[in-house]
């Protein structure tokens, strides 16, 4: 995603969608507190907002998910009522949700999962062989140049890349005609250069007068894409702007106050000793082997993007799955954990990057979610000492300032962040030997990010090892004294954060071999 | 062990078993058999290779049928044949399809044992019409299939011996319990001795439960124990139906303050043996037949009709009464000792001819 | 669901065969060696007889099928069935009306029934299996009351005291006796409900948008399905699929028959299963269907005539599904993804 | 992602109430109800036998529970207990063994059973309701083979013609005859597995991590914990636990019975599942099996004295199971779908 100023920067500028007041209450939450905001056709509207701030619950409301409370929706003018997303997609409007696990269809053929809709909608007769729908998804693929042969429309979803997946469902979207196309951080699933074929696309169905709603965190995209810029927060429409963008100003309205982290503001630690030696190690089916050197009492951060294999890396050394090839070394001894909990056990922990998935028990409580996985530690006779536990969580409710009523709230009524915090909290106060966070930030808003950032850096000058994964520069820079680049599982940059600039970083980043 | 027409499989199989099959287990629970040599020279059929004889039974499970097979394939043996069977678990519609399955099989002769008339005459009569013999064990087939042979245990004669006993035991004007379930042809026709015997001696039935499942012993017995608990104040149970005795018996063990109810009960096995015998059990008579007995009687019934020798077209099976003293006094341990003292039981002489060579157990 | 393209070794393809095919292998082996060491087996008329012994499984694993395809389980197709045999029954014998009649009464009650599940299940939000079970019990038990727990026979006493005046007509027990040429009348059925099945799954939009809901049913939902119809016909179908076996079940028995039915529920979700892992389809699918109940028969029918005891099916049956299993989720690569019951 | 907070109304706050007490009122209101109608129903002697013959439907809706807790279902548990019964038996009888020997190998035959589940779950990766689904079929066939079908009796004859040697022992009796004060012995086992159960599951860190496994085991998982290790666990004591029952059913019924334990499966499994629901736990727990089996002790009895038949129960039994599923899913907020908002 380089930044590539637009070529046409003018759009016909008509109103597409014009939203009036909406409100959506969950309970007594108000989530959108009368939100009036135009798309214009012909144009790309981006859609920034920490978390929390109603973001996907106004494009489930436009792409009838949630009812709304109150407001309306107009559509080239006219009052539209969107109750299903039924009704969405008549009134021309598609979307594209973030994770594609969501949308894809996996028992189905990608042909079938191309003329879904018009499937579901009746646009295509009732009763249809397979063979007869491959002209209709061959027509859909070729119209946006996909080159997919009939053997790919033919094979079930579910063995499909993610990033093809993606393409899918852009295409599926896209085949509707829609008159307004929302897009859910539709490149974090993508590598740079499909991602660059879907900012080729979406600039041809800006051209071809669609009105494009694009939401993301990342405000290179925006500055790549966008010509307007709204900024949601608290429910509330807090800014508008048009290119030029002032991103400072967007960021102040977003998050309330402006955040300013300075690489250089951090002290910078040096390790010395080496915690871990990765030798050989195969991340991908693919890739060529890596060597690495963690070092105690330093912030390693890994940065590469989705797909260089950093997950990867962190689940091998953690003992989530299998070595493909390779050796490490623990401390100068051999090392080869054949379960989590013997990373555990040897003061190896990981926080790892999906909370809801990876890390949340749904009805659990604070204190028990706290303390999972140090359970022994507070378990004389692996009989849970009850005090202890609710005064570990107290300790992490203190020290990482979460914000929540005690160690008995459950998880799930914590808002992100804070959810975040705990969930990594409950592996950095256990003074770990080594730390692997795989975006720890990921969903969380600047103040969260900038409290886990400093508990980690806090562990690294007590001489832990801390490795950080990443795929956001800025991110990289808030935390890490070391940085190592990955890209296709190995390593292209390895350098002391102070050593090098962000354009370096990007692009040996996106650097293939 | 049960004498009685419906059983309750968990699914629908077929099933044939030949001796090396049934041979090949290790613990061995099948009675062996002592064969009386035939005294003179077979008719056809059985004077060639040997006889294919197929059983299509309602359901092969538990001791009953068990022991039944057995004295079936015994008797088929013995007379040189071999023996398919086609086991339905209890499941009717199975039975019907196993039927056509075996005259599909083409046997030289078929045993049809328990089942549903209507579910089994137009398979009795297609195999009748395609020349293959058919002998019917409890089914009231005769209206609907009148060329087939039937044969049964005599229910009425078991009720009405174990009833006379109770009136001997307990009289006239008592409160009395009731452990049946409607529903199943040699129940019901205990049941109507049962209401014949309950009118004529003036008898109160304060309850009447009981409940026929895969494991009826265990899950009667809750439901006789709470009857009990409800109406304490009888004098005896009849429970016609040995898994059902089985239960009442459970159940007054449960209200140990229940010392003098007697129970009537029907059918033998060695379990049953054991459980009359224990001490101070309150089941006093039972009504039984040898059920090895009878499946070899069967088999010795339908071989006189493939010989064109049976006469009648109707046989019954006579039980015996046996008292809980009887076994006591003749130290009666299981069924073998009990056909020791009671040779009645082997009904040999029923359905016999000097060409069939014999099996007693 | 990943979304990833692994490379295929030879292993791995190797592996793919097995799974694709091995089942089919599996049952033409058996069928050739039982044909082989038993005269009697692979005559038409025993063919015949084994494929209309099987029919009614089949046809319960279907309406079973339909509810994995949404992603369910109908636990309560056997006593659907069962319900269906006591319902024909009492319709002809204690009301004497005419077959037609009998059927009609039948798959109302069918459709009645599959939509109380459906109601639990898509309004109530209780979780399919468990639904199922409820209702199975409860069916089991309703249906017994008006009949105080007795089998209708004709002629039997009813509770006034008077004879049942009907009798079942002879035109109903063609269902199960009848023929189409030399075929019987429930392989035509079975075959028919296959063929249509298949059509419905695979060639039309409501069989697509199913697979779609079993698959992802939120994606269902955000393509604009109505999800909840949906599930709920799958149900109403798989009521109406055991009502159909039930008809021929009763039509069999000639009679009622208070246990009918109840004793096929495993079996048929035995079926379903085996039918989802052949030709590594890993989704539920009606030939696989058909094919498992064929591959069960076979099995069943070889060992009566081997001459093996009942429980030494009991034991084959599970060891086929089991084998089932293991091709589905041990060996196919494909991740299946499964409704558990809690 | 974002979780969700809703204020709790006072709608809301009468709907919980009726989640949490709603099921002990409705007990409590049943037992009232029938102690004044039937003065024989609330003596002591009539409550203890209630208990004694919930006691092995509760002990193995336990070991239902256990697996629950992991997030999964085990339906050979009656098949299981069917094969205590019969091992039991033949130990005793067949081989002459004391009382001590027969409940070491049946707890050892438990064990077996319950680490071919965890093989076939944890290693084989089949899901754990079609896993234990085939092992129910594979052990109620096999269970069978060595005595040709027949139960087991002291005094039988063998097949080399001689006598069996042995008998159930006085002490082998006593595990279901025999007293703790007052107390049958039955309902003092079930008591204390009760409240090992509870003990084990919310006090100790195995049961937590349990738990933990069947919230999320991805989360469990990435915590530390063997999830494979813990789910074969719960299917070991699940298999334990059914011996234990089947131990009770065969000293109750005095001999080897080829058919005992199977009817113990669906009730049990509607006994964890109630106990799942009460005191709105929402997660299964060992009180709320006990309060489940105890209820449908309730009703069963209750039922009965009034001189209901068995499908009336039935009905009652699916009734109560229904119920139960409403208060779990319907009713209670608990099951907030895990909003994902990214
Ligand atoms: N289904 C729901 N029930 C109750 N509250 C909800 C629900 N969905 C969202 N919320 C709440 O609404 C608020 C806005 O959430 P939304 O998902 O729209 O945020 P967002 O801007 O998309 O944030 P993110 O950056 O995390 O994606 C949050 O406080 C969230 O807790
Ligand atoms: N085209 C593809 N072929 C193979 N694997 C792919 C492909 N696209 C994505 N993947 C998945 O991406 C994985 C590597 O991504 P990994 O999750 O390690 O990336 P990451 O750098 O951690 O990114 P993330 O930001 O998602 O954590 C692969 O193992 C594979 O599962
Ligand atoms: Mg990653
Ligand atoms: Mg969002």
């Amino acid at each position: 995603m380089q930044d590539e100023p637009r070529t046409d920067p003018t759009g016909s500028g008509d109103v597409a969608l014009r939203l009036t007041d909406i409100t959506k209450d969950f309970g007594p939450n108000r989530v959108l507190k009368g939100v009036t905001m135009d798309l214009r056709a012909g144009r790309v509207t981006a859609l920034l907002g920490a978390n929390g701030a109603g973001k996907s619950t106004l494009i489930k409301i436009l792409s009838g998910i949630y009812e709304k409370q109150d407001g309306s929706v107009q559509v080239a003018g006219a009052d539209v009522d969107i109750t299903t997303p039924m009704t969405a997609a008549q009134h021309g409007i598609q979307t594209v949700h973030q994770r594609i696990d969501d949308s894809i269809i996996p028992d189905l053929t990608v042909a079938e999962n191309l003329v879904f809709e018009e499937l579901v909608r009746g646009a295509l007769p009732r009763v249809r062989s397979l063979k007869a729908l491959l002209p209709r998804a061959r027509e859909i693929a070729s119209s946006l140049d996909l080159g997919w042969s009939d053997t790919f429309l033919l094979k079930d979803a579910f063995e499909i890349s993610i990033a093809d997946g993606q393409l899918l469902l852009l295409a599926r979207a896209l085949n509707q005609r829609p008159k307004v196309l929302i897009l859910d951080e539709p490149t974090s699933t993508l590598s740079a250069a499909e991602a660059d074929r879907l900012f080729t696309l979406v600039r041809r169905l800006r051209d071809d007068g669609v009105a494009i709603m694009y939401v993301t965190h990342r405000l290179s995209e925006v500055r790549a894409l966008a010509d307007d810029l709204v900024v949601l927060r608290d429910g509330r429409l807090q800014q508008e702007q048009t290119t030029p963008f002032d991103m400072p100003a967007a960021v102040e309205a977003m998050l309330g106050k402006a955040i300013q982290v300075e690489a250089d503001s951090l002290t910078e630690h040096r390790g010395e000793q080496v915690a871990l030696q990765l030798r050989g190690l195969q991340l991908l089916p693919r890739s060529a082997p890596l060597d690495l050197d963690l070092r105690y009492g330093e912030v390693t951060g890994v940065i590469g993007l989705i797909g260089a294999g950093k997950t990867e890396l962190a689940q091998a050394i953690f003992g989530v799955d299998r070595l493909r090839a390779g050796t490490m070394q623990l401390d100068g001894t051999d090392f080869a954990p054949r379960s989590t909990g013997a990373a555990v056990r040897r003061g190896i922990y990981l926080a790892p990057e999906d909370r809801a998935a990876q890390a949340m028990l749904p009805g659990w409580t604070l204190a028990t979610t706290g303390s999972l996985p140090f359970l022994s530690s507070i378990s004389p006779g692996s009989v849970i000492n009850r005090r202890a536990e609710r005064k570990m969580a107290a300790d992490i409710i203190n020290s990482y300032g979460v914000v929540a009523t005690g160690p008995d709230q459950e998880m799930d009524a914590l808002s992100g962040g804070n959810q975040q915090k705990v969930v990594v909290a409950r592996w950095l106060r256990q003074s770990p030997r080594i730390m692997l966070l795989d975006e720890p930030f990921r969903g969380v808003d600047l103040g969260a990010r900038r409290e886990i950032a400093g508990k980690a850096r806090e562990q690294a000058a007590n001489g832990a090892c801390i490795v950080v994964l990443v795929s956001d520069v800025e991110e990289l820079r808030e935390v890490a004294d070391r940085v190592v680049v990955l890209a296709e599982g190995q390593i292209y940059l390895d350098a002391h954060a102070s050593e090098i600039d962000n354009s370096t970083i990007i692009a040996s980043m996106s650097e293939v071999a | 062990a049960c004498s009685q027409g419906d059983a309750e499989g968990d699914e629908p199989t077929e099933e044939g078993t030949t001796a090396e099959a049934a041979d090949s287990t290790a613990g061995g629970a099948t009675d062996e058999a002592e064969v009386t040599e035939a005294a003179a020279e077979a008719p056809a059929p059985f004077d060639g290779d040997g006889v294919n004889i197929a059983i299509v039974q309602q359901s092969g499970q538990g001791d009953y049928f068990q022991q039944y097979l057995n004295g079936t394939r015994q008797q088929v043996e013995a007379l040189g044949g071999e023996l398919a069977v086609f086991d339905a678990q209890g499941d009717n519609a199975t039975q019907a399809s196993q039927l056509d399955q075996a005259i599909a099989s083409s046997p030289d002769g078929i045993i049809v044992r328990h089942g549903f008339p209507d579910t089994l005459c137009p398979g009795v009569n297609k195999a009748i019409e395609a020349g293959i013999p058919v002998i019917i064990y409890d089914v009231e087939i005769q209206e609907c299939a009148p060329d087939a042979i039937q044969t049964q245990q005599s229910d009425i004669e078991m009720a009405s011996l174990v009833l006379d006993q109770m009136v001997e035991d307990v009289g006239s004007d008592v409160n009395v319990g009731y452990v049946n379930v409607a529903g199943i042809a040699p129940l019901d026709r205990r049941d109507g001795v049962w209401q014949e015997y309950k009118a004529d001696n003036n008898w109160t039935e304060l309850f009447k439960t009981g409940t026929y499942t895969n494991s009826s012993a265990t899950d009667t017995a809750p439901m006789v124990s709470n009857a009990l608990k409800a109406n304490p104040d009888v004098a005896a149970i009849y429970a016609p139906y040995d898994e059902l005795t089985k239960g009442t018996l459970s159940a007054l063990e449960q209200n140990p303050d229940l010392t003098d109810v007697l129970v009537y009960g029907a059918d033998i096995s060695t379990a049953d043996i054991e459980l009359m015998k224990a001490e101070g059990s309150p089941w006093v008579a039972t009504g039984a037949t040898d059920p090895n007995a009878i499946g070899a009687t069967v088999t010795r019934t339908l071989a006189l009709h493939m010989a064109g020798e049976l006469e009648e077209t109707k046989v019954e099976f006579p039980p015996i009464l046996i008292t809980a003293d009887f076994l006591r006094e003749n130290d009666v341990n299981n069924m073998e000792d009990l056909r020791a003292a009671e040779p009645a039981l082997n009904i040999s002489d029923v359905s016999s001819a000097d060409w069939i060579p014999t099996v007693t157990f | 669901m990943a979304g990833t393209t692994v490379d295929t070794t030879a292993l791995d393809r190797a592996r793919d065969v097995i799974v694709k095919y091995g089942f089919i292998a599996v049952t033409i082996l058996l069928f050739i060696y039982f044909a082989l060491t038993e005269p009697a087996f692979a005559t038409s008329s025993s063919i015949f007889s084994m494929l209309k012994f099987v029919s009614v499984t089949a046809i319960l694993g279907l309406g079973i099928m339909f509810t994995m395809v949404v992603g369910g389980l109908d636990l309560s197709i056997g006593s659907v069935a069962g319900l269906a045999v006591q319902m024909a029954a009492m319709t002809m014998v204690f009301y004497n009306m005419t077959g037609f009649t009998a059927v009609g009464v039948v798959m109302l009650a069918g459709v009645l029934v599959g939509l109380i599940n459906a109601f639990l299940i898509v309004v109530c939000k209780i979780p399919d299996l468990l639904a199922t079970l409820g209702m199975m019990f409860v069916i089991q038990g309703a249906k017994l009351i008006p009949v105080s727990g007795q089998s209708v026979t004709s002629g039997m006493v009813t509770r006034d005291g008077s004879e049942a005046p009907g009798r079942f007509t002879e035109g109903f027990l063609q269902i199960d006796r009848g023929f189409v040429g030399p075929i019987p009348l429930p392989v035509v059925i079975m075959l028919l409900l296959v063929i249509a099945s298949w059509f419905f799954l695979s060639r039309t939009t409501w069989g697509r948008v199913m697979y779609a809901i079993g698959a992802n049913p939120e994606a269902a939902r955000l393509a604009g399905v109505r999800v909840g119809f949906y599930r709920g016909l799958a149900y109403v179908i798989s009521a109406m699929l055991a009502s159909v076996g039930g008809l021929i079940l009763v039509s069999r028995i000639g009679q009622g028959d208070v246990n009918a039915g109840a004793s096929s529920l495993l079996e048929a979700v035995a079926v379903a299963l085996v039918g989802r892992s052949v030709l590594g389809a890993g989704k539920p699918n009606a030939w696989g269907t058909l094919l498992g109940a064929v591959l069960i028969a076979i099995v069943l029918t070889g060992l009566t005539m081997k001459g093996f005891q009942y429980y030494h099916q009991d034991t084959a049956k599970g060891a086929v599904l089991i084998l089932a299993l293991i091709f589905s989720y041990t060996l196919s690569r494909k991740k299946i993804r499964y409704v558990s019951a809690t």
